[in-house]
């Protein structure tokens, strides 16, 4: 039985405590929605659940390791920031090369582009992309490796409804995989999910 | 070792597809040189005395043009993010990052000072010592400005703060490498701004991944 | 984390601010005296001689006070008490005007003993990096926003910088011997008479509580802004 | 007294020196002192506010 849980989690940034006693446990197969309103945290929360920032006070627990002591942990999850990891001036297929490198596997750039319709822009800049398509596109970053673990931030931002049903799909089927998803959002957003955690 | 080769790779790969590729650097390093027959004349004595200096001075402002490209490119657009997950031992990051941007902006220099020596009547015998101190020295000072850029990453983006901060850093360098027999004492400092930076961009990275 | 600011440190400051200011004034009005009018023209180099008054205690002010710079931010390192990041923030804009001081000065004393504003005299041009590393230091501070990450990467970059100083002073030195001769430098073995040790022991006396004195009022603004920002956040939490 | 300002020909070097030194110095004095005073000020405003909101 996989679950991520959380223990009363505390972080300061500078003086200010931004976390103050988050607990939670998340089981196999569940999405969890974070809320909070602008500079709450959100990002902070899942910057300290991805262990990249590491100084902070309480627990957090996957698969009944501490993430700190875990040093495979860095291969059990996906983080999908507000920066796209997209180098501007080169191109889509070029971008996608430096992934192949990153990520150290081979990509089928063709069958990759289609998942949200983005073949006709495999030749363009990502400077003349639209906000939406560079979305799209650091979105596929969670079909390059799998894992049990996706940590979404603001994903619905910028995306149609037609790409935001494909996403919703995405999440539905990781979850019946039995992969677990942290969603931050600050809007209202009519997406089933099995808790919350509202700062 | 197969991450240290990657993330090379990667760099490498990023240089060659954008501007900042050899054939570009190389003409940077040219076109510095060639300025300086207009400046000085055309005495070819007190050119060749000049020009081992603005080796030195091309090299530095090479490696200060191009500071933001060793870390800050990637912390803007969030690839660091990916880079730390990825590779999770910061030495190997930093090491990769020193050898690529030693590839990318020193070694152009270093090929093509033969072909540049000729324009001033200077021989190989001459041109043998300066090769020796620019390989050393520049390696010492891509050491440096590795720390810096690391250390600067939430600074805002002011290429002039980063000089000031970078230039009395590289001192040293240049007085000692303008000397053709102080190679040694050039040794020593690299080898020494190499574990300094090694701890010192470690350092940066921690702070800028909290 | 926490910097326990006690109202102690306040008191103890707020007292001794005008007695500093009272002893840095007479002392230098004395030292003053005595630089300008109590003392013997040197027999070289005449009543320029008198500039060395000021110039030589700027410089070993600018040097001490890099040194306390440098090794407030170790111990910062060691304790991670923000404390002492205060101090070595507060001390770099005072070392940066002694820097700034000796320069002038060393380069208008220059003018009268070697005839040139400027020469690359190893002193002088270990003082200008000397003068850089300072500046670097403070535009850091201002450079980051982040008030937390600033102490952090000033305090490593100011614990480089002290490492090289010697590195600069030494090559400063190597380049010197390399490209002048070493007759050029009229300070290396000044025999400083008697008759002018005392006004100058005098004037680094009163720089120093000069010093001092500016380091308490700048440690003070740093406490009255720390406790600004903590009560802004109480009050609109 | 004409000799003391010449400074045996010195006095022009002398003096910029010393005028330069102590106008450097009290500038940065005067501007500390004003800068601490204000914002003194503001802690004493502050501390009105945080007393009423409590």
């Amino acid at each position: 039985m996989k679950k991520l849980s959380i223990n009363e989690l505390k972080c300061f940034r500078g003086e200010s405590l931004v976390l103050k006693g988050i607990s939670a446990e998340i089981n196999e197969g569940e999405t969890y929605l974070i809320k909070g309103s602008n500079g709450s945290g959100k990002t902070t929360l899942l910057r300290v659940l991805s262990s990249l920032i590491k100084n902070y006070n309480g627990t957090i627990l996957f698969d009944d390791k501490d993430i700190k002591d875990d040093l495979k942990f860095f291969q059990k999850f996906s983080f999908i920031g507000q920066k796209n990891a997209l180098k501007e001036n080169l191109s889509v297929s070029k971008n996608l090369k430096l992934w192949e490198i990153l990520f150290g596997k081979k990509i089928d750039v063709n069958s990759l582009l289609q998942k949200y319709n983005l073949n006709t822009v495999i030749d363009k800049d990502i400077s003349s992309l639209s906000d939406g398509q560079k979305k799209c596109l650091s979105l596929l970053k969670l079909k390059l490796c799998s894992v049990p673990i996706w940590y979404l931030d603001e994903p619905f931002v910028f995306l149609d409804s037609k790409n935001r049903s494909i996403l919703v799909n995405e999440i539905e089927s990781h979850n019946q995989s039995g992969g677990i998803a942290i969603i931050t959002t600050n809007t209202e957003l009519d997406y089933k999910s099995d808790g919350e955690i509202i700062l | 070792m197969k991450s240290l080769y990657d993330l090379i790779n990667r760099d490498l790969k990023i240089a060659f597809f954008t501007s900042s590729n050899f054939l570009f650097t190389g003409s940077f390093y040219i076109l510095v040189v060639v300025l300086i027959p207009f400046i000085f004349g055309s005495d070819s004595e007190q050119l060749r005395v000049i020009f081992k200096g603005i080796i030195w001075i091309s090299i530095s402002l090479s490696i200060l043009l191009t500071l933001e490209r060793i870390f800050y490119s990637d912390y803007e657009d969030g690839s660091l993010d990916l880079i730390l997950q990825r590779y999770n031992s910061l030495e190997i990051i930093i090491c990769a990052k020193f050898i690529a941007h030693w590839i990318i902006n020193c070694l152009p220099l270093i090929v093509i000072l033969p072909f540049l020596s000729l324009l001033f009547q200077l021989s190989f015998s001459d041109i043998f010592p300066i090769l020796i101190n620019l390989v050393i020295g520049s390696t010492g000072m891509v050491f440096v400005a590795t720390f810096v850029s690391a250390l600067t990453l939430g600074a805002k983006r002011t290429i002039f703060l980063k000089g000031i901060i970078l230039i009395p850093l590289l001192v040293p360098f240049i007085i000692f490498g303008v000397d053709p027999h102080s190679w040694p004492i050039l040794i020593a400092l690299s080898m020494m701004s190499f574990v300094i930076s090694i701890y010192a961009s470690s350092y940066g990275l921690r702070l800028y991944g909290e | 984390m926490y910097l326990k600011l006690k109202k102690s440190y306040f008191d103890v400051l707020d007292r001794f601010t005008p007695f500093l200011v009272i002893t840095t004034i007479i002392s230098f009005i004395i030292g003053s005296y005595f630089a300008l009018y109590g003392s013997p023209p040197d027999y070289i180099q005449g009543d320029s001689m008198r500039i060395m008054y000021v110039h030589v205690p700027s410089a070993w002010w600018a040097l001490m006070s890099y040194s306390v710079l440098a090794v407030s931010c170790t111990i910062w390192f060691i304790t991670r008490n923000p404390i002492f990041n205060l101090v070595a923030k507060s001390i770099a804009p005072i070392g940066a005007v002694f820097t700034l001081i000796a320069l002038v000065t060393g380069s208008i004393w220059g003018k009268p003993t070697w005839g040139v504003w400027w020469v690359w005299d190893a002193r002088l041009t270990s003082m200008l990096l000397l003068f850089f590393l300072y500046l670097a230091y403070i535009f850091l501070w201002q450079a980051i926003s982040n008030k937390d990450l600033a102490s952090k990467i000033s305090a490593a970059l100011a614990m480089i910088g002290f490492i090289n100083v010697p590195i600069i002073k030494f090559s400063v030195d190597w380049w010197n011997t390399l490209h002048q001769p070493a007759s050029i430098s009229k300070f290396s073995s000044p025999s400083i008479d008697e008759s002018m040790l005392v006004p100058l022991f005098i004037m680094a006396f009163a720089s120093l509580c000069f010093l001092i004195t500016m380091f308490s009022v700048r440690l003070r603004i740093e406490f009255i802004e720390t406790r600004i920002s903590r009560l802004r956040q109480k009050i609109y939490d | 007294m004409t000799d003391f300002f010449s400074m045996g020909g010195y006095g022009f070097y002398v003096w910029s020196s010393y005028i330069i030194f102590f106008s450097i110095i009290s500038y940065v004095f005067i501007m500390n002192l004003m800068k601490l005073n204000e914002k003194k000020k503001k802690l004493i405003n502050l501390e009105k506010q945080s007393d009423q909101s409590s």
